[in-house]
């Protein structure tokens, strides 16, 4: 098992290696990634079938020591170990990652074709399969981090993969500094951790909290430091406030915001957060709640008037995100890495479908100039109706399983602890995602055709790229997971895959209906429905039903709406937009989180840098310049004494020492009587100093 | 004391009659054969040898010659006097070579005769003064000296700046020396004695009104002041060191600076020295603070010789300011008032004598190629004249005391002796000193090398003899720079003033 | 006996000064390939040493436990009325803490001959006073005197000097001298403080008799201490203070360390490219190292009452450099203040006083030097070919020079401090050990602004010189040659190798920094209790 | 007839040093500034024989002051001497005036 884990982990790299090394000499090279990403996802296929046929709930580690600074004065032992650990979130999300992955490639192979760099290419979306690979497998937080920078680079180079565009490359430096913002607090987060327990294993971590060996001491500091780690995950899942990267980052090649921008990477801080889910106290969760609803509300209420195709994908992901994010905060930790996987389907589906219609319309992406494409590329299509609807929440699809699972979830704690906000953005989020799914298919397949010219030449994608979105969408569909289509518990994966978490965090912390009531637990046993309490169990059961009907016709209602506006065109939208202008521009312009932004933090570190590098050469350069301005008045001598010596602290001494200089040298007259007379005052002197003596 | 006792004691005074004897041959000789100016250098340097070969032989004795009771005399044969002795010489020696390849002496080449009499005037006045224990002796030999300096300093009798520098030097000597008579002349009246070994025993059963002898005291240590140009009484030196032909800049530099500073040590130790402990410190009389006014004297010579010399152009007058600032290091070692700060200066200036003569001689030599000494004509020289360059480089920077030179040891053993005297205060001022002393050193450095000349000029030649008295000057400072176990001996087995 | 392989490693450069020297001047491929091979022989000898190297030896203060020792009495004056004794000893050896820094010499200095390769003027002066600065280098970390340790310490002023201020770039006499003399103010302290610790250590030497002695390992031991030497722990007074911070802002000088950072910038801006990364790759090591050989050892309960101050002096740096980086418009003044940021986190890992932080310290500056050293290169191409080093009249360069990008790429992404780069370890471990002193925990996570501030600045200088728009000025313009790979391969791979597998560096210097951080709690103890004794 | 005392002595001494003293800085022709010269070593003269004469301390005051007298006149010679040489290089011998080497 680990053997196989190994390989699919660091054949990536080999990937990458190679090609990045042969790219420049052989034409051919990039055949050789995409055998190796089949290879991967064989494998991958491989270990999750063991995994989640043979070895049931155990969990398969192994691990190697890194670096062994023995046995410490001070600290103890202090031994970095680096380990792979499967379980079955982990071999879940490693097939997701690594279909997905393969998909890409084969999409890339004819999307990218032609372009200068196009073994580069591959290079980095392998080294990205290995970053991802090792977040999804590590068994310990350092190592975690260190594929977190890892994916962060590979997200880097692949949206600023143009980086002759300004835009580009301006993307990728912004992507990588705000995720880095968040890693900074992942990073206090994790040497919180290690100072308190000198280990970075989840395992030894996990075990030390639930003896009660909190960070210094106190359940305040275990909150903090869930928090922090979570801003790891607000930073790569692009949550708000530091979601602002992530619709830059659809600069990059559609099929890499697919793969990383969509499905995977930024996946990656819902994985984290379910990876730790146990040290979560309930003011962490709170907050992670409460960051995750204005996730899903905000960018899905710009989603609704953005013309990039791909802008409002992103938008939109960065909306699920906000829902998954939201139910792991809510407690509803099995339907969120649910949703993590049905949307990873759909969303790359979507993403590679608008691929292959910017592709088909010679790189358009204004949804405005499309329309009508329903005719010229049919499979792309319905390929991008199915992962619509799903994404929606339409019954069948995949989407609705996993959404209506969290709808029921924040339905279930707001019953239970009064947090009526969340269920409310979750039903509103649901509408507004409808909405402005259907409002992209409708502008861009339906009606009549916008731009003429570009239509005319606008053709279906080829079979490699076709291939995948057949498949994707087909992984759309709710018989993949449940045979039931209405009630996704009763299905493989969240009956006997998805296992309720362990709680780590004392008991005093967390929510009331977090804390398993023993005699109920022997009763029934564990399963995935029932988590934590009976008393979460009943109101999770009650809230099935009427979260379902409910988020049904919030989703009808947002396509109706949607069909009324763009597509019957009973409402103009023009008009509606006229009169809340405001609020359209307010949409429209992203809440000006961007101009926030810039005229804030990034101006206000900018500017202070200015200043200080100008305070830097001018002020601490001479400690004294002001001494030096006064020195200045006597721009006789200054003025020779530039030759002589310098500015700054080196000058003012060299100022100084020059008027010192200077007025030593009055007495040089050249004339002997003078100096006499200065002999005769010195003699006087030393006399009335020393007379006392 | 009867003529018997003083023909015996010609014996302790056989390096100053050798010396006078070639000043009588060198006379002589000019005399006979007006025309032979080429043989004056080398019978000069035979009679120094002479002379050498005599002081070396005297290491080891401490006798009074020319007693005047039965435990003083005029004149002590010491250790410390052979030190400085051969420091004299040394100085001496080079100071002929650079006159021989001096286009200025070469000028008036007609009175080479005078040039090297007047010399040995002034060796001997130096031997004497080193040696001498008698104010009376003091007083006269340091007349020797400065009469014959005089001349010396005007000797390029032609050019104005050097006329000049002789008028100034002979008014402001005369005067100093006028002063220290007087103070010579209150000493007496108090003790009624002018020998130092009296002196001190009078004064330590005696006491006398403090003002007077502070009054007498300082007046003397103007005239001393005057030999060492310590500041305040500085200030012929850098107008005389600038008019005076370079050799004679070099040797007042050096060998007479050294000569005062023998007297002036001689002076305080002997005269007011109430014991020395077994660590050599000296536990002077409760009469004046000699600690606080050296340590004002010299703190004022090296702050006053660094910045001063940051505004120089002309490079002997900034070797002048800088040679006040290193006078001021050395009087450092005496403000200590020990033993050990006794050696630290005594080491020092053994590195000075190479430093600062090997500076002046590349000066020298600069400016007979290019007639100038002004710093902005140095520019690109590095690339014309490379071994000039290196070396007169090299020289500054052991003035300035940057390792491995041996101008670094020679302050660190200086800045020991202050440590352990617990004078910190001041190591810390002459160390800031240092730093200004850096500026100017540096700037010809970089005008040797790092100035941009546009115009290719042709690699000067430097004739094999200069060559071979340079790195005679230089080696040294880089062999003691590294292995100063040598230098640390001579000066630490040389510290033995008679009667101690 | 064993072969004075230490001796050999230093003195080897002096050898090939001397031999150049002796060269005729047009012979300009000769001496370049000479200095080569005296370079290549001294990286030989570097790795030998390293092969030879005993991993179980502490070395810090217990002279058995030092490796490769050589010990010569150099000076030895009997019969002081005063002293007694005066004696120097010729000692050299090497730990676990000087060991990194021996090689890392031996390396960078071998990177910067390659890349000296393109000087055309004066040659024959800029190798041997490239050599010189190379044994005065190699003596600072190898000695074990402080008399020695300091003559080196001065040794490499001089040749700097003239490296920047003949070789260097228009304003390089500005830059030459403010260099000089804010080095040369610093090395003045640390000569007051030598002096002063001289008068307070005793050693026993072979006959039994006790002597004043510069040897730092003796001055570490508190049993050497006299009554009444001025920085004796015995003595009781304030001046021990007062002499730490004397030592520690003439070491800060070299680091440099906010305030004394500005001469820095210039030197590296005028310096030619193979000095800058000799600057930067080393000298800047000298200052850390001296903290850490003779600061905290020698002055351990002063520096445990210090931390939070140098910690901050860390931060500081760290957040200061990195600012100030982001306002450059000069790549090479980037770079330059890019080192300034990235010397603070060795201030704040010594800080720490553990070995999570002081391991760190020292791997970072390790790392330090590598990583530099490819940026000065990196910048010194582009410098080649287009004359400028403004940003903003570059730009888009990636385009034209593929595997150039590579090199790049790796090296801003190591200078990051990216996982799998070499930066990344001692960072963390900067971090980690620094956060564990609760006393500098606050300052630590302040300091973590850093690695956002380190990304800024770093990130929006990749962009401005090579993505973006090609600038059509630079039509032409061609990828590196053979000399430059050269240059460039070795330290990447090193980047590489110490990012995957950082141990290979760690372990080198594990029980050292283990001895030392043992050494600096159990000595405080000890020399608290003198304290109270009085 | 009034009793000469060391006094009396003394306080011509100290005013014929402050005369020469006064002499040396006011007078601007160099021959003068040299009489003041004398004047100030004259005045030492005068105490050696007035401290010699009442301090009971035998003849040594008496030969101190020949030698003086002696090296007095030589330093005479050699100054004159070089006024002379400076007369004939630029024929002024103003002391005042002569400043030609200064800062």
């Amino acid at each position: 098992m680990i053997n196989i884990a190994i390989a699919v982990l660091f054949l990536p790299l080999i990937g990458f290696v190679v090609t990045v090394f042969l790219g420049s000499k052989i034409k051919q090279i990039y055949f050789f990634e995409n055998i190796i990403m089949f290879l991967s996802l064989a494998g991958a296929i491989i270990l999750a079938f063991f995994k989640l046929s043979s070895f049931g709930d155990t969990t398969i580690s192994s691990e190697f020591v890194w670096i062994d600074l023995g046995n410490t004065p001070l600290m103890g032992d202090i031994k970095i170990t680096l380990g792979i650990m499967l379980d079955n979130i982990a071999v879940m999300m490693i097939v997701v990652v690594m279909l997905i992955s393969f998909l890409v490639h084969i999409f890339s192979i004819e999307y990218m074709r032609g372009d200068p760099r196009y073994n580069r290419y591959f290079a980095y979306l392998g080294l990205f399969t290995f970053s991802m690979s090792g977040i999804v497998f590590t068994h310990n937080i350092l190592m975690m981090y260190i594929f977190w920078e890892l994916v962060g680079l590979s997200s880097y180079l692949l949206i600023g993969f143009w980086f002759e565009k300004k835009s580009a490359s301006d993307a990728a430096k912004k992507a990588f500094i705000v995720n880095r913002i968040g890693d900074v607090g992942m990073f206090i987060g994790i040497m919180m951790l290690y100072n308190a327990y000198h280990t970075f294993t989840f395992d030894e971590i996990f075990y030390q909290i639930s003896i009660g060996n909190l960070p210094f001491n106190s359940e305040f500091w275990l909150t903090v430091t869930g928090l922090l780690i979570f801003a790891g995950a607000i930073g790569k899942s692009a949550q708000v406030p530091l979601h602002v990267w992530l619709p830059d980052a659809m600069e990059g090649p559609t099929p890499v915001s697919a793969l990383i921008h969509a499905a995977t990477m930024v996946a990656a801080g819902v994985y984290l957060i379910v990876r730790i889910f146990g040290i979560f106290t309930a003011d962490a969760m709170l907050i992670i709640a409460l960051i995750g609803a204005l996730s899903a509300l905000i960018p899905a209420t710009i989603a609704l008037t953005q013309n990039d195709i791909k802008k409002v994908l992103a938008y939109s992901t960065i909306s699920q995100l906000g829902y998954m994010i939201m139910a792991l905060g809510v407690g509803a930790y099995t339907f969120a890495f649910f949703h993590l996987i049905t949307h990873a389907f759909f969303k790359a589906c979507l993403f590679l479908g608008s691929g292959s219609v910017i592709h088909g319309m010679h790189n358009e992406q204004d949804i405005q100039k499309m329309g009508g494409l329903r005719k010229k590329m049919p499979l792309t299509y319905y390929t991008f109706l199915i992962a619509s609807l799903a994404i929606s929440g339409i019954p069948l699809t995949s989407g609705f399983l996993s959404k209506d699972g969290i709808l029921a979830g924040t339905f279930a704690f707001a019953n239970l602890t009064g947090h009526w906000l969340f269920p409310i953005v979750g039903f509103f989020v649901a509408m507004l995602t409808a909405f402005y799914m259907f409002r992209v298919i409708i502008l861009t397949f339906h009606g009549e055709p916008k731009n003429r010219e570009k239509y005319e030449h606008a053709h279906e994608s080829k079979f490699v790229m076709v291939m995948p979105l057949v498949l994707l969408a087909g992984l759309s569909f709710f018989f993949w997971y449940t045979p039931n289509p209405v009630n996704p518990n009763d299905g493989w994966v969240l009956s006997e895959w998805i296992k309720a978490p362990e709680l780590y965090t004392p008991e005093s912390t967390r929510y009331d209906f977090m804390i398993p009531d023993e005699e109920y637990i022997s009763h029934i046993g564990t399963s995935s429905e029932m988590m934590y309490s009976e008393k979460y169990a009943e109101a999770l059961h009650a809230a099935h039903y009427p979260a379902m009907i409910l988020s049904l016709l919030m989703a009808g209602l947002g396509i109706l709406t949607a069909f009324l506006f763009y597509q019957w065109k009973k409402i103009s939208v023009d008009k509606l937009a006229e009169r809340f202008k405001a609020l359209y521009n307010w949409s429209l312009n992203k809440w000006h989180f961007d101009e926030l932004y810039d005229a804030t933090v990034v101006a206000g570190t900018v500017g202070f840098s200015r200043l200080l590098g100008a305070f830097d050469l001018k002020v601490i350069d001479g400690i004294v310049d002001g001494a030096a301005s006064v020195t200045r008045g006597f721009s006789s001598f200054i003025g020779k004494f530039d030759n002589i010596v310098v500015d700054g602290l080196v000058n003012f001494m060299a100022y100084l020492s020059g008027f010192i200089g200077l007025i030593f040298r009055r007495f040089q007259t050249g004339k002997v009587q003078t100096y006499l007379i200065f002999v005769l005052i010195s003699i006087v002197l030393l006399l009335f100093l020393f007379k006392s003596f | 004391m009867n003529i018997d006792s003083i023909i015996s004691d010609l014996i302790f005074i056989k390096p100053e009659i050798a010396i006078a004897a070639t000043l009588v041959l060198i006379v002589l000789v000019d005399l006979i054969s007006p025309k032979s100016k080429t043989a004056l250098p080398y019978i000069s340097l035979l009679g120094i040898a002479i002379a050498g070969v005599f002081v070396v032989q005297q290491f080891g004795t401490a006798e009074f010659a020319f007693k005047t009771s039965l435990s003083s005399g005029m004149f002590a044969a010491d250790d410390f006097g052979s030190f400085f002795k051969i420091i004299v010489l040394l100085a001496s020696v080079f100071v002929i070579f650079f006159s021989i390849s001096s286009s200025e002496i070469k000028s008036v080449n007609d009175h080479l005769g005078e040039y090297y009499t007047l010399m040995f005037g002034m060796i001997l006045g130096m031997f004497f003064m080193v040696s001498a224990s008698d104010l009376v002796l003091i007083f006269i030999s340091i007349e020797l000296l400065s009469l014959s300096s005089y001349v010396l300093a005007g000797f390029v009798k032609n050019t104005v700046r050097s006329s000049e520098a002789s008028l100034k030097y002979v008014i402001y000597g005369g005067v100093s020396s006028g002063i220290m008579l007087f103070g010579i002349s209150l000493i007496y009246g108090l003790t009624g004695t002018t020998n130092l070994y009296e002196i001190n025993s009078i004064i330590q059963i005696q006491s006398f009104p403090h003002i007077t002898f502070l009054i007498a005291t300082l007046f003397i240590t103007v005239g001393l002041g005057f030999k060492i140009s310590a500041a305040p009484f500085h200030f012929w030196t850098p107008d005389v060191y600038e008019g005076a032909p370079l050799p004679i800049t070099a040797y007042l530099s050096v060998a007479s600076k050294a000569a005062g500073f023998a007297v002036l040590i001689r002076f305080i130790k002997i005269t007011f020295i109430n014991s020395i402990d077994h660590h050599g410190n000296w536990e002077l009389l409760n009469i004046i603070d000699w600690r606080s006014i050296i340590v004002l004297l010299s703190i004022l010579s090296m702050t006053l010789g660094n910045f001063t010399a940051l505004w120089q152009d002309n490079l002997k007058r900034m070797l002048a300011y800088s040679s006040i600032a290193q006078a001021g290091y050395m009087l450092l070692g005496i403000a200590v008032l020990s033993d050990q700060g006794l050696t630290a200066t005594m080491i020092y200036f053994i590195v000075y004598l190479f430093m600062n003569l090997g500076a002046f001689f590349v000066v020298m030599l600069i400016a007979n190629e290019i007639g100038s000494e002004d710093i902005e004509d140095y520019k690109g020289l590095g690339k014309t004249m490379p071994f000039l360059g290196v070396t007169l480089a090299f020289f500054l920077l052991s003035l300035a005391g940057i390792p491995p030179t041996a101008g670094f040891i020679g302050k660190v053993v200086l800045f020991i002796a202050l440590v352990d005297a617990n004078m910190i205060a001041v190591a810390v001022i002459a160390l800031l000193n240092t730093v200004v002393s850096l500026y100017y050193y540096v700037r010809v450095l970089k005008n040797l090398y790092l100035v941009q000349v546009d115009e290719e000029k042709p690699v000067i030649k430097l004739s094999f003899a200069n060559g071979f008295v340079i790195i005679l000057l230089a080696a040294p400072i880089l062999i003691f720079g590294v292995y100063f176990t040598p230098i640390v001996n001579f000066a630490k087995n040389s510290i033995n003033i008679l009667g101690f | 006996m064993q072969l004075p392989i230490l001796s050999l490693i230093t003195f080897l450069p002096i050898f090939g000064m001397i031999i150049i020297l002796a060269l005729p001047k047009a012979q300009t491929k000769v001496i370049k390939s000479f200095t080569l091979l005296i370079t290549g022989i001294q990286v030989i000898l570097a790795i030998f040493i390293m092969a030879n190297y005993n991993y179980a030896l502490g070395g810090i203060f217990e002279e058995a436990t030092f490796q490769f020792i050589e010990k010569w009495r150099w000076i030895d004056i009997d019969g002081f009325s005063w002293l007694g004794k005066f004696k120097v000893d010729y000692f050299l050896g090497i730990d676990g803490i000087s060991a990194p820094l021996v090689l890392l010499t031996a390396i960078v200095t071998f990177i910067a001959t390659i890349s000296s390769w393109t000087i055309n003027k004066s040659i024959k002066g800029y190798f041997a006073l490239f050599l010189l600065l190379d044994t005065g280098m190699m003596g600072v970390f190898v000695s074990l005197d402080f008399f020695l340790f300091f003559i080196f310490w001065e040794v490499m002023l001089l040749p700097m000097y003239f490296l920047i201020g003949v070789w260097g770039g228009p304003r390089r006499e500005y830059a030459a001298i403010k260099f000089f003399i804010y080095t040369f103010l610093g090395s003045i302290f640390i000569l007051i403080v030598m002096i002063g610790l001289y008068f307070s250590t005793t050693e026993i030497l072979a006959d039994g008799t006790r002597a004043f002695t510069f040897n730092l390992l003796a001055m570490m031991d508190p049993n050497n201490a006299t009554e009444t030497g001025i920085l004796s722990p015995l003595n009781p007074s304030n001046l021990r203070l007062i002499a730490y911070i004397a030592l520690f802002a003439g070491f800060a000088v070299k680091i440099p360390m906010f305030p004394f950072h500005t001469w820095l910038p210039d030197a590296h801006v005028e310096a030619p490219t193979a000095i800058s990364v000799i600057l930067a790759g080393i000298l800047l090591k000298m200052g850390t190292y001296g903290i850490l050989r003779v600061s905290f050892p020698i002055f351990p309960e002063i520096t445990q009452q210090l931390i939070w101050y140098i910690a901050l002096f860390g931060m500081i740096n760290i957040i200061y450099g990195a600012l100030c980086a982001m306002a450059q418009r000069d790549f090479k003044k980037l770079i330059a203040y890019s080192s300034v940021s990235h010397m603070g986190y060795v201030l704040l890992g010594m800080a720490s006083l553990n070995t999570l932080g002081v391991s760190g310290a020292v791997f970072q500056m390790f790392n330090h030097g590598i990583i530099t050293s490819m940026l000065f290169l990196i910048v010194g191409v582009i410098y080649d070919r287009t004359h400028t080093r403004m940003l903003d009249e570059l730009g888009g360069l990636g385009v034209k020079m593929p595997a150039y990008m590579g090199f790049v790429t790796v090296a801003f992404f190591a200078a990051i401090g990216l996982p799998g780069l070499s930066g990344f370890i001692s960072e963390a471990f900067v971090f980690l050990g620094a956060f564990g002193e609760p006393l500098i925990r606050v300052i630590t996570v302040i300091s973590t602004l850093g690695i956002i501030l380190g990304a800024g600045y770093m990130l929006w200088a990749l962009q401005r010189v090579y993505l973006g728009k090609f600038n059509e000025k630079w039509e032409g313009i061609r990828d590196l040659d053979l000399r430059e790979y050269a240059m460039l391969a070795p330290l990447t791979i090193i980047v590489i190798f110490l990012g995957v597998y950082p141990s290979a560096m760690l372990d080198l210097m594990n029980t050292s920094v283990n001895t030392m951080v043992q050494f600096m709690h159990d000595v405080q103890v000890h020399y608290s209790s003198l304290v109270s004794f009085k | 007839m009034l009793n000469v005392g060391l006094t009396h002595f003394l306080v011509i001494s100290v005013t014929l040093f402050s005369f020469g003293m006064y002499g040396v800085i006011t007078r601007k022709n160099a021959v003068m500034v040299l009489m003041g010269v004398e004047l100030i070593l004259n005045s030492a003269n005068i105490n050696f024989i007035a401290f010699a004469k009442f301090g009971n301390y035998g003849l040594q005051g008496q030969i101190i002051a020949l030698f003086v007298i002696v090296l007095a006149a030589a330093e005479a010679a050699i100054a004159l001497a070089i006024v002379i040489n400076i007369y004939k290089t630029i024929t002024n011998i103003n002391v005042d005036e002569i400043d030609s080497l200064r800062d």
